[in-house]
């Protein structure tokens, strides 16, 4: 028993370290690769591996090597795959992840070591907030700005009484303050705040409540198998055609096959549509088709621009991941030429980016125009 | 040499070689055993009630959890708490928790004290998990990381991997010795009786109740004791830290140790911490190590499967034999 | 002197629509071994239950020493003084005859917050423990393990249990059980021997032993007492011996 | 809140309720008769919600009957399913002690979550009602209730009297309500107990697998379903009194009416509301509401 605890701890602990010594650079891939999240984990990667493959394997000079580990979406865990990553594996850059919690955790451990993070998904307004930092960076979204685009289109398509509906957590309130934000300025009144703990799915009781409420419109915030329900449910107490469900666009993607006729028609808020007239989406769809055999998603497109965004960070520092000030000002400098359209990161290194009105039309969020341009987080708590 | 002589060789050696282990693990290392230390503490807990108790808690993660919010919530915005305070603050919290899910769930026997716990650490979960107190899903921040120190000269700095290490070490022995000295008390051997046969030990006087309540508690503060060291190893938490899969991983690793003694709790943590990075290593299991879940999932039904007479021999068994006690009260001689 | 040690009054245990006990009301008297004899499913376990706490009555009342007890905890008689043992052997099989005698005993000085001072260095316990042992003549085994112990031995050890907790009313479930001829007279003799300072009830199947030993008998038929008194009025009652001796008689 | 909206949330509550009940009355069964405490019992409604979504290509040209064609051959399989299941784990178990039906339930779930990740993927997928059942009825000007929503509360309801009458009236029904009280009773009457416990297990697996098929069309299916459902199954088990099935449908309509009470009045607190229920009961009544006796 006690030898093969000690064979188990040298081949925990040392195995790893085989790969040691050149100066190739390390990638961390924390990302979610088993549970609910796997497929967006996935998406990541690949979008990050496309723009790899663009630069032919080489990111300022550095021939890349991954060190792919799964988050599992599991905050308790999170500190440690962290430090794994960190500590172990000497890795140069952090990238990940899906969950927001996770990517809490993976702050922390960023700060507190110094090593480059790149957030590809996770929204938590904290950690482009009061914790953000030199060497933490975002190429996804704030739980924020979705919200606070949609609270505008309601506005100015009439809406004055709202109620909204969301899971209660931080992603779903974050969302629901934008939207309020927003909304309340532009004269508005969101009259009810609805929520339900996460990540339960029994909505009837709350679809009651709005019937009898009856606003002009419905602001919402679920995602996954949540989101799909909610969207049938919704349509099944009769509400759909009476009540214009309004929500960021989480609601619909990656989840409209589930969904069906349901979804039809629903109006969203992203950084990313269907049918967007940006030359390098075109490009992007293609390459990424040919070579996936799929089609991109919101996820890929984030995965892409965090490659991106290193590329660019170390182009400027000459390949050395300890320039931290370098990388960070030529992050902030660059106009990135995304998929989603060209967008520049902020301050406090979330992106500032076009916030789209996306209508479902049959299997795609179509664009229908622009919500709110060149949409900053305001970053509130970030001292750099 | 007697076998007290000898484990008592044993244990010094083990603190030693755990001691004397920073020279040569590793930033990363260092932490990994950190962990492994911490867990252990964690699972020093459970042991005192599943092994020792014959009460075989499913929500130990609430005490675990709770006392790790109290740390980071009771921890002021402007700087450091002290130790000395905030120490004894978590325990209070997971302490009265444990009191208050103990003195309901001991009501109950067997298959239901199961899933009593169980639900009463969902519902700690659920209350940190909806509520913006500790940052809901998100989990908070522990901004400062407490101070030790005796008189305003600090002692250590627990924020450093070093020091931090040694902190968990000296409270793992602590712990370890403790238990060690409760189980040889009046105490201790009540407990004994009362897993291996409750019925006997009330005909003989004992109100069992308090007893067992009084483990439940005890259990609960040292649960809350590693708690306390993980908010502060992590400098972070989460409700997940209450989930259910912490209870069951905590489970795991006192049966993968050997229920009935302290020594399998420590030997548990650290052997399923292993095991576990085993089963995600790449370089073994390549793509396959994404699955690691099965893997795990296999290894303990085969656990269970292959051991006909139980990992914890008969000792548990019997315990729960008096549980049907009333039954046998009927079919006996109606 | 008033030698009254405990008394049931109209006790009545129902499980379900099934009657166990039906209005038994049994005293015991310090100095006398009380025998209860009667067929399998008669209501004797049950009683026993009953008067020991184990199990409630559904009605009828139980006082030990002149004090009501009917609500008091099967731990808080037995604290006051009622002590059992049970049909099959509750020993804790890892302890040895020492522990096991020490963890009774311990019921009377309880104090478990003294979690610093190791149990096997109480003196108070080891002192009634080694008397008890030797008492049921087991003082050689004190350091056996109760689970190597013959099937007599387990037997006197439950005895010596139930001494160590000091009672003054003992309530024996069928300590013979199981038992060769000449572990049996081992085990009357202790009986006999501890007729003196304790009330004794004796739940039993063998009746030349009980006809032996008992100052007093009683029968329960269908979870009621057909007769009750000494053992030569009893063995005469016609009741009896139409419903439970049988002929043999 | 007006009259209206009072009563079409009753109904709210009642049709999550009953089908609660659908899945804990399976897990009390295995508590209660068979003694084995079953944590992968949440697996056998995902399985349930999946093989709807699996199956029902399957018989998409059988129309309308398509759809009862799916839950017809759902549950021949999890019976089917269950049978094989019992006989490779759990028959050996009834010996163990909880502490190892805990474990080896518990590896269980990780072993089905990841079967399920290999053979369906991670993904959300969407079922759907068949087209006669995926009406609304409109109530008032605003609300509507949909159809198929009474049809689970319609089929639960008959469920829950079958149950009852199996219960009631049979010899198995007999058998299990001694098991119940006495595990040990049942092989002195003369019956097979292994085969008793068979068929009861695949049975119980069968009710949570039935459950997640007619879930699957107002829940979807997606990953870790199951867990979620357990844990409130173990409350319901817990108030209404382990082995009761009685117990559990009057927990399970108690959980389903504070459930959908609390989201409405106590938004905030409307996670806990169920366990402060449990507490509640537990300290009235350990035993839950019916105890079997």
């Amino acid at each position: 028993m006690k030898r093969s605890i000690i064979a188990l701890a040298f081949a925990v602990l040392l195995f790893p370290l085989q790969s040691m010594g050149q100066a190739k650079l390390k990638v961390g891939l924390m990302l979610p690769y088993s549970g609910t999240y796997a497929a967006l984990g996935d998406a990541i990667e690949k979008g990050f591996r496309l723009y790899l493959a663009e630069q032919g394997g080489r990111i300022a000079g550095r021939e890349v090597e991954f060190v792919k580990l799964d988050d599992e979406s599991d905050p308790a865990k999170a500190t440690d795959n962290a430090n794994k990553l960190v500590k172990r594996d000497n890795v140069d850059v952090l990238v990940g992840t899906v969950h927001s919690g996770v990517a809490m955790a993976m702050a922390k451990v960023a700060k507190d070591n110094g090593t480059l993070l790149i957030i590809p998904n996770a929204g938590a307004v904290a950690v482009t907030g009061p914790m953000c930092a030199e060497n933490i960076f975002r190429s996804s979204f704030s739980n924020w700005q979705p919200g606070y685009a949609m609270g505008e289109v309601a506005a100015k398509r009439g809406a004055k009484k709202v109620v909204t509906i969301t899971w209660k957590y931080a992603a779903g309130d974050e969302s629901v303050g934008g939207f309020k934000e927003s909304f309340e300025k532009a004269g508005g009144q969101v009259v009810k705040e609805l929520s339900l703990p996460f990540p339960n799915v029994e909505f009837q009781p709350l679809l009651t409540e709005i019937a009898a409420i009856k606003p002009d419109a419905v602001y919402t915030f679920f995602a996954g198998g949540g989101a799909v329900k909610f969207v049938k449910d919704y349509a099944a107490a009769g509400l759909k055609d009476k009540i214009p469900l309004y929500g960021a666009g989480f609601i619909t993607d990656g989840t409209l096959e589930a969904q069906g006729a349901d979804a039809q028609g629903l109006l969203t808020t992203l950084h990313y549509g269907d049918g967007l007239d940006v030359p390098k989406d075109k490009t992007f769809r293609a390459a990424y088709a040919k070579a996936y055999g799929a089609q991109p998603d919101v996820y890929a497109v984030q995965g892409y621009d965090a490659a991106q965004m290193l590329a660019i960070g170390l182009n400027a520092a000459g390949g050395d991941v300890s320039k931290k000030a370098e990388i960070a000002k030529a992050i902030v400098a660059a106009k990135i030429d995304s998929p989603r359209g060209t967008f520049t990161i902020g301050a406090n290194h979330n992106p500032v980016q076009d916030m789209y009105l996306r209508q479902v039309v049959g299997k795609d969020n179509k664009v229908i125009g622009v919500a709110t341009p060149a949409l900053a987080d305001p970053g509130r708590g970030c001292k750099m | 040499m007697s076998a007290r002589a000898i484990r008592i060789a044993v244990f010094v050696a083990a603190a030693l070689a755990l001691a004397l282990f920073p020279l040569v693990g590793g930033k990363f290392g260092v932490d990994f055993v950190t962990k492994m230390m911490v867990f252990a503490i964690f699972a020093l807990s459970l042991e005192l009630l599943v092994g020792q108790a014959g009460l075989v808690c499913f929500g130990q993660a609430a005490f675990f959890g709770i006392a790790a919010y109290a740390t980071v919530l009771a921890t002021p915005r402007t700087g450091a708490a002290s130790v000395w305070w905030l120490l004894p603050a978590a325990l209070g919290a997971s302490g009265l928790f444990a009191l208050f899910m103990g003195a309901l769930s001991i009501r109950t026997r067997g298959v239901y004290f199961i899933m009593v716990t169980l639900a009463f650490s969902q519902m700690a979960y659920y209350v940190a998990h909806d509520t913006p107190l500790g940052g809901g899903t998100d989990g908070i921040y522990l901004d400062y990381t407490p101070a030790l120190g005796i008189a305003g000269t600090p002692l250590l700095d627990l924020g450093k991997p070093w020091p931090f290490y040694y902190f968990v070490l000296a409270m793992l022995v602590a712990v370890f010795v403790f238990l060690g000295a409760i189980l040889r008390s009046r105490f201790g051997h009540a407990l004994a009786g009362i897993r291996v046969n409750e019925q006997r030990m009330r005909a003989a006087g004992f109100s069992t109740y308090p007893y067992k309540l009084a483990a439940f508690v005890l259990s609960g503060l040292v649960a809350g004791l590693a708690g306390f060291l993980f908010a502060v190893k992590d400098g972070f938490v989460n409700p997940e830290l209450m989930g259910w899969n912490v209870s069951g991983t905590v489970l795991m690793m006192i049966i993968l140790g050997g229920i009935g003694h302290l020594r399998g709790a420590v030997i548990g943590a650290f052997a399923f911490s292993l095991l576990e990075e085993f089963f995600k290593l790449d370089s073994v299991f390549g793509d396959f190590a994404k699955h690691w879940h099965l893997g795990v999932g296999l290894a303990i039904i085969a656990c269970v499967a292959a051991m006909p007479h139980g990992i914890a021999g008969g000792r548990l068994r019997r315990a729960t034999a008096s549980n049907t006690e009333d039954a046998e009260v009927h079919r006996g001689k109606p | 002197m008033n030698s009254l040690a405990l008394r049931g009054e109209r006790l009545t245990r129902k499980w379900g629509g099934v009657v166990a006990l039906d209005g038994v009301s049994i005293a015991l008297h310090r100095g006398e071994i009380h025998a209860l004899i009667g067929t399998n499913g008669a209501g004797k376990s049950t009683l026993v239950n009953v008067l020991s706490g184990e199990i409630e009555a559904s009605s009828g009342s139980v006082e030990l020493g002149g004090v009501d007890v009917t609500r008091w905890t099967q731990p808080r008689r037995a604290r006051a003084g009622l002590g059992r043992s049970y049909q099959r052997s509750t020993i804790f099989p890892q302890f040895t005859v020492r522990e096991n005698c020490r963890l009774a005993a311990q019921a009377r000085f309880q104090r478990p917050w003294r979690w610093w001072s190791p149990a096997s260095a109480d003196e108070p316990t080891h002192r009634v423990s080694r008397d008890v042992a030797r008492r049921v003549g087991l003082g050689e085994a004190l350091d056996r393990e109760a689970g190597s112990l013959s099937h007599g031995e387990k037997r006197q050890l439950e005895i010596a249990m139930c001494l160590a907790t000091d009672p003054q009313v003992l309530l024996l479930d069928e300590p013979l059980a199981g038992m060769g001829a000449e572990e049996s007279e081992r085990m009357l003799a202790l009986l006999a021997g501890l007729r003196e300072g304790h009330a004794i009830l004796l739940v039993e199947h063998d009746m030349d032993a009980v006809f032996r030993i008992a100052d007093r008998i009683t029968v329960l038929v269908d979870g009621a007492v057909i007769a009750s008194g000494t053992p030569r009025a009893v063995r005469d009652n016609p009741g009896v011996q139409t419903a439970y001796l049988g002929g043999a008689a | 809140m007006d009259l209206a909206t009072f009563l079409v949330q009753c109904l709210n509550a009642l049709q999550y309720g009953l089908l609660l009940f659908l899945v804990a009355s399976g897990l009390t069964l295995i508590f209660g008769v068979m003694g084995v405490i079953n944590l992968a019992h949440g697996s056998f409604y995902m399985l349930g919600a999946y093989m709807a979504y699996a199956l029902a290509p399957a018989f998409a040209n059988l129309g309308g009957l398509g759809f009862f064609a799916t839950l017809a051959a759902g549950v021949v399989l999890a019976v089917v399913f269950g049978y094989l299941l019992e006989w490779a784990f759990f028959s050996f178990l009834y010996e163990r002690d909880h502490l190892q039906q805990v474990l080896m339930t518990y590896g269980l779930i990780l072993v089905f979550e990841e079967l399920r990740s290999l053979a369906m993927g991670d993904d959300v997928h969407g079922v759907a009602a068949p087209a006669w059942l995926s009406g609304s009825i409109p109530l008032g000007t605003l609300m509507a209730y949909p159809v198929y929503r009474l049809f689970i509360s319609g089929v639960c309801v008959l469920l829950a009297l079958g149950l009852y009458a199996v219960i009631s009236r049979t010899r198995l029904g007999m058998m299990i309500r001694a098991g119940a009280s006495n595990r040990e009773m049942v092989s002195s009457l003369g019956v097979d107990v292994r085969q008793l416990f068979r068929v009861m297990f695949a049975a119980g697996v069968a009710l949570a697998a039935l459950a997640g098929m007619l879930a699957a069309p107002v829940s979807s299916v997606y990953p870790g379903m199951g867990n979620q459902v357990l844990i409130i199954c173990f409350v319901v088990v817990v108030i209404g009194g382990i082995g009761s099935i009685r117990g559990a449908l009057a927990a399970a309509l108690l959980v389903g009416a504070v459930d959908t009470f609390g989201k409405v009045f106590f938004p905030q607190a409307a996670g806990v509301l169920v366990y402060v229920l449990m507490a509640l009961v537990l300290l009235w009544r350990p035993g839950g509401l019916f105890k079997a006796t």
